[in-house]
């Protein structure tokens, strides 16, 4: 983490105007309303990499993230794990995908089977893939656990005889299980305790290294993301509005959106009682979104062109770009 | 002996009746029809009596009498009949009687009736005069004035313009000239008659169903009650005045009620009947074992709880039907030798067939002989089992020979031995009597000059029928009705007699 | 909302379609006919030959099913064999005692359940609601035409307080009406009481766990009305749907309560009709219901709607 | 928020708590009870329940006959004793053949919305249609077996059966763990059965029970409508209706089968209410928070709640 | 302490029977506010914080609850109050907002209605009046054309609204404490901001007492004055709340600090980890509830519970070694921040 890369190779993960529409069929069977929940988002994620995705709550981060996985299908746009492109295996080789694309959950009540041994749901992905014959399988279940810091005994627990954090860490051993390239977690630590959550990160953060896997990680927990993330995405209603290096990003948020966001975050220590700018109102329906830039309702900035032109992606400065109109001549100029 | 008696006191102190009032009665099948003409369910034979009125009918010694026929003639050849009909009788719709209603009505029994098509082969009507018919045979028949005078299917008169738009169901509109006209028919709820204010009946003493008929009732209400318990609790709040088909076990209760008392009525015979068409029971061995291992008593108790309610006797009449009574062939009848049984089993060619009995739950007295039937011939190493279905279903079954080898059932009484359908081959009642001897002797009775003449063909009959078996006879049953104490009157013959019948305040 | 109600009385076409086929094969290949009721037990059977022809019964199954369906279609039910009106008329000449009865029933049923149920949950746990438990318990475990029959030895014959059985419609009186339901309105209500007592108490439960029966207690309401006005309304909803099922098995239940208490509703006319066979009123009277079925519980989802705004008339 | 500690249940706690918990230890006596004295009969009475002996008819209960005797004179202990293994085989096998069937299409229409609209719309069918007269006509057309009123019941007791688990399988199926399944690449057959089925047990196993009492007593109902078990086969329903009909004379015929089938059933709903509490998760995190002092969540988590008992 | 307290907790237990034995949710609290301030209350999950929250208003249900020691307010014992007099305590003089704003504001109710109950039945005003009252209410609260707002389901509302309704419930009797039990917990960062900005607004205009229960340290960081910690059922640290992020002296409030991501300053490598997980009561009924989590504990931390102490003016803490933390521990924890 917080490596240097140089971004000379190929990414491992190319996304490329991912757009997801769901079908609601609130209202009649006569007229169909579609969520955007996910609007013509890009990104590439490098091998081990973190590349952290926040937003508020509904703005389609997990959207993203399941898309990616083919747990929904897109609506439009592509996207290239490796040279494979996702959206359109056949499913015996989207199996086989599966193997190098892990998910990790976000409730750890929930992403475990409560009637099942652990250790069967650690070796059940094996078993899918029909990898290893069961003395093999339980070797690496054992493996697996010590590897997330239980002992073998564990394997033989249910679900309910482990605390929330202890579950989260079997859903990493499970996740491992098929030796993947990228896992997508989605929002891990989000209900774990603040004591908790440092060790599911520290867990996190030295599995990346020790098998130089690559995460994207999704989070609305700015100061998580920013300790983990190499690079970051803000999402705001189903758009990626800003991508930028960590540092950078806190450093020199472009989008207001994304400045919003910074300064809404309280300061961590009474002494750095810091002006903050209180941004109005609530994330719109992605049912029915503005027109334009979809911040323009919230924006203070706000121009007349905000509200009817869709604003493009501008590159601002090496890895650092962000839709929003008032950056336009800067992107030309290039010189931010 | 008469026909009914009613069992409280209440006949020693005869005052004179008083007129009005409804009458409740609680009865436990719906009629399917009113037409007497279709069918010969009980439930509309009792609710139609009271409407419509036939030729002939019988007195409570069952010997046909003149109704609505004035009088009639039976010609030298006894192949025909003249009616000379009375005069001034209205239809409730207010038209007098005529002899084209009488034709019109007495071809459409004729058409639907079993018993008349059997017994009064190539029968005619004809209008002499406008009260004048005349029906004219192919052969002359001993029981063709009883057949005219049957109470269920029974050819009652009714208009001929009503007739004229009758569907298969049965007529449409129920018009006819007795004593009582139909207000209204509520299926499964209510029948309600009302007292028929121009009612021109016959001025002679009643006698069974004949003679002068004295509606002192307004209104009748046949109330339609399926359930037994309902009944007999009905009963025994006055909710009802009179209640058919009390269960037999009911009686000491009812008699233990005060207000209420019980009413013995003549029940008609009740039977076993075999298959003789096909199954083991086609063997006359094995029909012969099973009468010979049978009970009676144990039987009859089962079904009709105890001998209040039957009588042992063999014959195929009733005592009282002196014409027709005869105990020949008794030897036969309650034997009760188990060991016999057996050895009979052997003779036979049973050879470990299932015997299916078939029955019902809607009439418990035919379910509880069904039940005693297995018992009997589990013990003489008959296999048998229960078939148990709903009445309809039953009726339907029946009449496949590979359904069934022996159901119980009970027959109103008849007039004439003729009347029963399960003795004559060409009835094809289920069961399927085929024995030409009894054919024949039914054939000689019918072309008998005279009773006297016939009375040692019925007796070889009677042994015929012991011998064969085509049912057995168990005894004479009698049914129950609860009636209360403020009802005066009540009589029975083959079914209840209400019109002169009255009600205390 | 009327988009709504539209899709939903669409969907009854499938189901009357199901419905229909099934009740026709099955009245149809179940042996007894209506000729051979009419023309009673000594029959010949070449007279109740004739008379099913005459009837149009000999015809081949698929040719009875289209000429019925097919008057269905166009709202003709037929008409019944034996009563001598059309299936339609027959059927809803029967109506009235039958939603008498059912209503009468419910509310008793709900009545006392709510009573019982809110009492139970309140006092949960102490002998009063262990009482009410057992004695829901009961009312599930005893049949009900045994119920019935108790009931009118009891007050019927012992203490003459009610009638035994029968039926007056309401035009002769209100009271004359309600005095000959009560009686088999309880025996029928009995298995409903327990059922939604039972629904009551645990539904209650759960709402008064939940986090706004604490901020209604923390405004500083009284406990009654914290019960009576914030809980009992959300608790509402699970009830409605027992409500909305035992309708669904009431017909079954008005069968058996009909002929022990001899009142003429649909009960009683199905069970007649079986047993004389009226293929046309069965048939049709089936079908009947199950739009009454479908409306019903048509009327109960809009009821959840009028009770929790939260629910919008378009699951399914 | 989640309490991070673990929390160890010792594996000989989950018998204690079965038997701890009073109405699933009344229940489960009463219906051991009663199956043990049905299974025993022919050891504990020595009449045959068929046996007619019509010249004891009606005989109040005595030395010889301790529940009296029948209108047929037949034993009524011995018939109550093996109406009870009657009742129960029929309770038992509607039970049984409905769970199955309602659970398959319960999953089948929870995992594939083409399945949801046929097999729910046929649902809907049955659940509208009177069962008495599916009862009657099956029973017409097959013959009067126990088998068929089995199977007339076991129809009939499908829908319901059906929605329970489907609805069930709708939470389930919404499960993060679904999802992660499918997310590594894991069929139908494996979500369905290794994973939804088990978690649906519960849900069914207490609807199950409520169906076993309930389709006893429509049993009941049917013979008295007449499309019950055949007689002579002595089921309960059938010795109440025997009974019934000389309630006025012969108390002992409808109050011995009558209590029987009083406690049959109340031991059924009792086992399925106790089941209710002893499968629930909610119920679970309190005993949890019985041994451990504390506890996850929030207090509401520890409110006891009794699910649909929807039937 | 300059003022009287608004309230005053003192040893505050709560202890729930259960089959098997007593849960003692809240074990020997005492704290006390002081009007226009805000108290906060911080520490893990399951901690105790709700009950303790939930035990001033007495919301348990009294007939299997029982509550020790003492809670005054104004004078009297909150706790010996007759039901019907504590009742006129309850949103009238002391208030609550709960974590969740969806499950805390009845559904079925539109919140005008909600509104105005509370209003109509301590302010004794007729229905119109109070409704009149609600929509001044929502407006403060900076909800916009609250006449219509007044009408609507809590569904029909966001979260962060639903939480502003919320507050408006609370403030509807202008109460003198307010309790707040993780209001923003279930918010979105920006909605937070919202709120908590709401939140110190109103404490100066209505110049009510907070009491601010939240497992968040940056929120306590920038509400609060004061700052109680706990853990298992029990206060192991009080101190304003500089003092508590400059020095905490128990070792719990240390790793927590520790523990959390900064949002500022330099990106460390690792995180500090608080090793396993919170222990079950009766494994530490005879020691430092800490103990077994504890890196410094020793052998007396394992036999025997430590006190409560007063370490300096106004700070207290529950800890053996807390001296010795002071002078050592204390000074390697040192947050550096460039300010933004
Ligand atoms: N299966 C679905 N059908 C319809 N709409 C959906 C579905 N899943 C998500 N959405 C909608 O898509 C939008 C994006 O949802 P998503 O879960 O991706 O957001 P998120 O950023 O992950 O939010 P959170 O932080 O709450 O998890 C939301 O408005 C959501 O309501
Ligand atoms: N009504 C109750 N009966 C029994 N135990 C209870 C009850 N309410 C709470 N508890 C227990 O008391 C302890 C403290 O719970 P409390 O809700 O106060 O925790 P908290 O600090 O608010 O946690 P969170 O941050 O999760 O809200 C928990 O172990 C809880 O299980
Ligand atoms: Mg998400
Ligand atoms: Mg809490």
């Amino acid at each position: 983490m917080n490596s240097n890369l140089s971004h000379t190779e190929e990414p491992l993960l190319r996304i490329e105007h991912l757009t997801k529409h769901f079908v609601s069929r609130s209202g009649s069977i006569l007229r169909k309303n579609h969520v955007k929940a996910v609007e013509d988002v890009s990104f590439s994620i490098y091998k081990g990499e973190t590349y952290g995705l926040v937003g508020e709550s509904g703005s389609g981060k997990s959207t993203t993230g399941r898309t990616l996985l083919r747990l929904a299908e897109p609506t439009s746009g592509k996207a290239y794990f490796e040279d494979r492109d996702i959206f359109s295996l056949p499913s015996k080789a989207l199996k086989a995908l599966r193997k190098d694309m892990q998910m990790i959950f976000q409730d750890p009540h929930s992403s475990l089977d409560p009637k099942k041994r652990v250790g069967y749901s650690i070796a059940e992905p094996m078993m899918i893939h029909g990898q290893g014959t069961k003395k093999e399988r339980q070797e690496r279940v054992f493996e697996l656990l010590e590897r997330v810091g239980f002992t073998a005994q564990h394997a033989n627990r249910f679900p309910y005889e482990f605390s929330g954090g202890q579950r989260q860490r079997i859903g990493i051993a499970k996740a491992l299980a098929l030796q993947p390239k990228l896992i997508v977690c989605d929002e891990p630590v989000s209900a774990l305790d603040v004591s908790i959550q440092s060790q599911i990160l520290n867990l996190l953060i030295e599995l990346q290294s020790e098998y130089r896997l690559s995460y994207l990680f999704i989070a609305h927990d700015l100061s998580v993301v920013r300790h983990i993330a190499d690079r970051i995405g803000v999402m705001y209603l189903g758009h990626l509005v800003e991508q930028a290096p960590t540092d950078k990003l806190f450093t020199h948020p472009l989008h207001p959106y994304t400045q919003f966001l910074l300064s809404a975050v309280p300061a961590p220590h009474p002494k750095l009682k810091k002006e903050r700018i209180i941004l109005q109102g609530d994330i719109p329906s992605p049912l029915h979104p503005p027109s334009g830039c979809v911040f323009h309702t919230r924006c203070p900035y706000a121009m007349e062109v905000c509200k009817q032109v869709r604003p493009v992606s501008l590159e601002i400065s090496s890895g650092h770009s962000v839709q929003c109109h008032l950056y336009n001549d800067q992107a030309e100029g290039k010189d931010f | 002996e008469s026909t009914g008696h009613q069992s409280s006191e209440q006949e020693t102190e005869e005052t004179t009746p008083v007129s009005g009032g409804t009458l409740d009665i609680a009865y436990p099948a719906n009629p399917a029809t009113l037409d007497p003409h279709l069918t010969t369910n009980q439930a509309t034979r009792d609710v139609s009596r009271n409407i419509y009125e036939q030729l002939l009918t019988l007195n409570k010694n069952y010997e046909v009498v003149p109704q609505l026929a004035e009088s009639y003639e039976i010609s030298e050849d006894g192949k025909t009949y003249t009616f000379h009909l009375r005069q001034g009788v209205t239809f409730h719709n207010g038209k007098e009687m005529k002899a084209e209603d009488v034709v019109a009505s007495m071809e459409k029994w004729l058409s639907t009736s079993t018993q008349g098509q059997a017994n009064l082969q190539g029968a005619q009507f004809s209008e002499v005069d406008d009260y004048t018919v005349k029906l004219t045979l192919e052969k002359p028949s001993l029981v063709g004035s009883y057949i005219l005078a049957d109470t269920s299917p029974f050819p009652g008169i009714m208009p001929k313009e009503v007739i004229d738009t009758a569907g298969p169901e049965g007529v449409k509109e129920f018009i006819g000239t007795g004593p009582y006209k139909l207000e209204e028919w509520n299926t499964d709820q209510y029948v309600h008659l009302n007292k028929f204010l121009d009612y021109a009946g016959e001025e002679t003493e009643s006698n069974g169903l004949s003679g002068k008929k004295n509606a002192y009732l307004d209104e009748i209400y046949f109330r339609y009650v399926t359930d037994e318990s309902t009944r007999v609790a009905g009963i025994m709040t006055g909710e009802y005045d009179v209640a058919f088909g009390i269960p037999f076990d009911n009686a000491d209760q009812i008699e233990g009620t005060d207000g209420v008392s019980n009413y013995f009525s003549e029940g008609g015979i009740v039977t076993y009947v075999f298959n003789k068409k096909a199954g083991p029971f086609s063997d006359q061995k094995l029909r012969q074992a099973f009468n010979t291992a049978l009970n009676y008593d144990e039987a009859l108790t089962a079904a009709y709880s105890d001998s209040r309610f039957y009588e042992l006797d063999s014959s195929l009449a009733l005592t009282s039907q002196t014409d027709w009574y005869s105990d020949a062939g008794a030897e036969q009848y309650n034997v009760n030798d188990i060991e016999k049984a057996k050895q009979l089993v052997e003779e036979s060619n049973y050879d470990g067939e299932e015997v299916v009995i078939l029955t019902t739950r809607d009439y418990p007295e035919q379910y509880n002989l069904a039940v005693v039937a297995q018992e009997v011939l589990k013990s003489i190493g008959v296999n048998a089992k229960l078939d148990v279905y709903d009445w309809p279903t039953v009726q339907e079954r029946r009449t496949d020979e590979n359904n069934f080898d022996l159901f119980a059932v009970s027959f109103a009484t008849r007039a004439t031995i003729h009347q029963y359908p399960f003795l004559e081959s060409s009835a094809n009642y289920p069961g399927w009597t085929d024995s030409p001897e009894i054919d024949n002797l039914l054939g000689e009775i019918q072309a008998a000059a005279s009773i006297e003449e016939a009375k040692p063909l019925v007796e070889q009959l009677n042994e015929k029928n012991w011998e064969y078996l085509p049912i057995i006879k168990l005894g004479n049953i009698q049914n129950l009705i609860a009636v209360r104490d403020n009802v005066k009157g009540f009589d029975d013959l083959v079914g209840p007699i209400l019109w002169n019948v009255s009600l205390d305040e | 909302m009327a988009k709504y109600i539209l899709q939903r009385v669409l969907s009854l076409i499938p189901i009357l379609l199901v419905v229909a086929v099934v009740v026709f094969l099955l009245i149809h290949l179940t042996p007894g006919d209506p000729a051979s009721v009419i023309l009673g037990d000594e029959a010949s059977p070449e007279s109740v030959a004739e008379l099913r022809a005459q009837l149009g019964l000999d015809l081949p199954l698929y040719q009875q099913f289209i000429s019925w369906f097919g008057g269905v279609l166009t709202g003709d039910l037929g008409d019944s064999i034996f009563m001598d009106m059309s299936v339609t008329e027959a059927f809803f000449s029967r109506v009235q005692p039958t939603l008498s009865l059912a209503v009468l029933a419910q509310i008793i049923a709900v009545v006392i359940a709510l009573f019982m149920g809110i009492l139970a949950a309140r006092k949960r746990g102490t002998l009063a609601d262990q009482a009410v438990m057992g004695i829901s318990l009961l009312g599930i475990s005893v049949p009900s035409f045994l119920l019935g029959l108790f009931l009118i030895l009891f007050f019927a014959v012992e203490l003459q307080w009610l009638p035994v059985a029968g039926y007056r419609p309401i035009s002769e009186g209100l009271w004359e009406h309600l005095r000959y339901l009560l009686l088999p309105a309880i025996a029928l209500g009995a298995m409903q009481a327990a059922l939604i007592a039972r629904m009551t108490r645990s539904s209650l439960i759960e709402v008064l766990s939940e986090q706004y029966i604490k901020t209604a207690r923390a405004k500083g309401l009284k406990e009654k009305i914290v019960v009576y006005k914030h809980a009992l309304k959300n608790a509402f909803i699970p009830i409605l749907t027992v409500i909305g099922e035992t309708f669904g098995t009431l017909i079954t239940g008005a069968s058996v309560i009909e002929t022990v208490f001899n009142i003429p509703g649909i009960g009683q006319l199905i069970i007649n009709s079986i047993e004389r066979r009226d293929f046309a009123l069965i048939q049709g009277s089936i079908l009947l219901i199950t739009i009454t079925y479908v409306l019903l519980n048509l009327l109960i989802d809009l009821l959840y709607g009028l009770l929790d705004p939260r629910i919008k008339l378009n699951r399914r | 928020m989640i309490s991070d500690k673990p929390i160890k249940i010792p594996a000989g706690n989950t018998l204690r708590r079965y038997w701890t918990n009073p109405l699933l230890a009344t229940g489960t006596i009463l219906i051991s009870l009663v199956t043990l004295a049905s299974l025993l009969a022919p050891w504990i009475t020595s009449h045959d329940p068929l046996a007619i002996d019509t010249l004891n008819r009606l005989k109040p209960p005595s030395g010889e006959h301790i529940f009296g005797t029948d209108n047929f004179g037949r034993d009524v202990y011995a018939r109550v004793m093996y109406g009870l293994r009657v009742s129960l085989m029929v309770g038992g096998a509607v039970t049984l053949i409905s769970g199955i069937l309602g659970l398959l299409v319960g999953l089948l229409s929870a995992y594939y919305s083409l399945c949801d609209h046929i097999l729910m719309r046929i649902c809907d069918g049955l659940y509208a249609f009177p069962s008495i007269l599916l009862a009657i006509s099956i029973v017409a057309i097959m013959g009067p077996r126990t088998f068929n009123v089995i199977i007339a019941l076991s129809i009939v007791y499908i829908p319901s059966i059906a929605r329970i688990v489907r609805s069930a399988a709708l939470v389930i199926k919404e499960k993060t763990y679904i999802e992660g399944l499918r997310a590594q690449g894991a069929g139908p057959f494996r979500i369905i059965g290794l994973h939804i089925l088990p978690n649906v047990l519960s849900p069914l196993i207490v609807q199950a029970s409520f169906i076993f009492a309930v389709s006893i007593l429509t049993e009941a109902s049917l013979s008295f409508l007449g499309a019950g078990i055949p007689a002579p086969s002595p089921s309960l329903g059938n010795l109440l209706l025997d009974g019934k009909n000389v309630i006025f004379n012969a108390w002992w015929m409808t109050v011995y089968p009558g209590t029987c089938i009083i406690l049959m059933i109340l031991g059924l709903n009792l086992l399925g209410d106790g089941l209710r509490d002893f499968l629930d998760p909610k119920t679970k995190a309190r005993k949890r928070l019985k041994k451990n002092n504390i506890s996850n969540k929030t207090g509401r988590e520890l409110h006891e709640s009794d699910s649909t008992f929807g039937s | 302490m300059s003022q009287t307290p608004l309230l005053e907790v003192r040893h505050l237990t709560t202890i729930f029977p259960t089959e098997t034995g007593i849960v003692k949710a809240v074990d020997g609290v005492s704290f006390h506010i002081a009007p226009e301030e805000t108290v906060g209350i911080v520490g893990e999950s399951g901690c105790g914080k709700s009950v303790t929250a939930e035990s001033i208003m007495r919301l348990f249900d009294e007939k299997t609850t029982e509550y020790r020691g003492q809670i005054i307010y104004n004078g009297v014992d909150l706790l010996q109050l007759s039901e019907e007099k504590m009742r006129s305590v309850r949103g009238n003089d002391i208030s609550i907002i709960f974590q969740d704003p969806m499950s805390s504001l009845n559904p079925v109710y539109t919140i005008g209605d909600q509104i105005a109950e509370a209003i109509m039945l301590h302010q004794k005003l007729g229905k119109s009046q109070a409704k009149r009252k609600a929509v001044q209410l929502l407006s403060l609260t900076g909800i916009s054309d609250p006449e219509e707002r007044l009408h609507a389901y809590p569904h029909e509302l966001s979260g962060g609204m639903r939480q502003r309704v919320m507050i408006a419930l609370a403030l509807s009797c202008e109460p003198r404490l307010l309790i707040a039990d993780e209001p923003t917990t279930a918010l979105d960062v920006t909605i937070q901001a919202q709120i908590l900005e709401l939140m110190n607004e109103l404490k100066s205009t209505l110049r009510m007492g907070i009491m601010l229960i939240t497992h968040d340290l940056s929120v306590v960081a920038q509400m609060c004055s004061r700052v109680i910690v706990m853990y298992l059922g029990e206060v192991i640290e009080e101190a304003d709340v500089v003092t508590l992020f400059d020095h905490p002296f128990h070792p719990y409030t240390l790793g927590l600090l520790k523990s959390v991501p900064q949002i500022e300053g330099v990106r460390k490598g690792k995180l500090y980890e608080i090793k396993g997980t919170v222990p079950q009561m009766d494994e530490v009924s005879n020691s430092c509830r800490f103990s077994p989590r504890c890196p410094f504990a020793t052998e007396i931390c394992r036999t025997s519970p430590p006190a409560l102490e007063e370490a300096s003016d106004g700070h207290r803490v529950r800890c053996w070694h807390y001296k010795e933390i002071a002078a050592n521990g204390g000074a390697e924890h040192e947050l550096e921040f460039e300010p933004y």
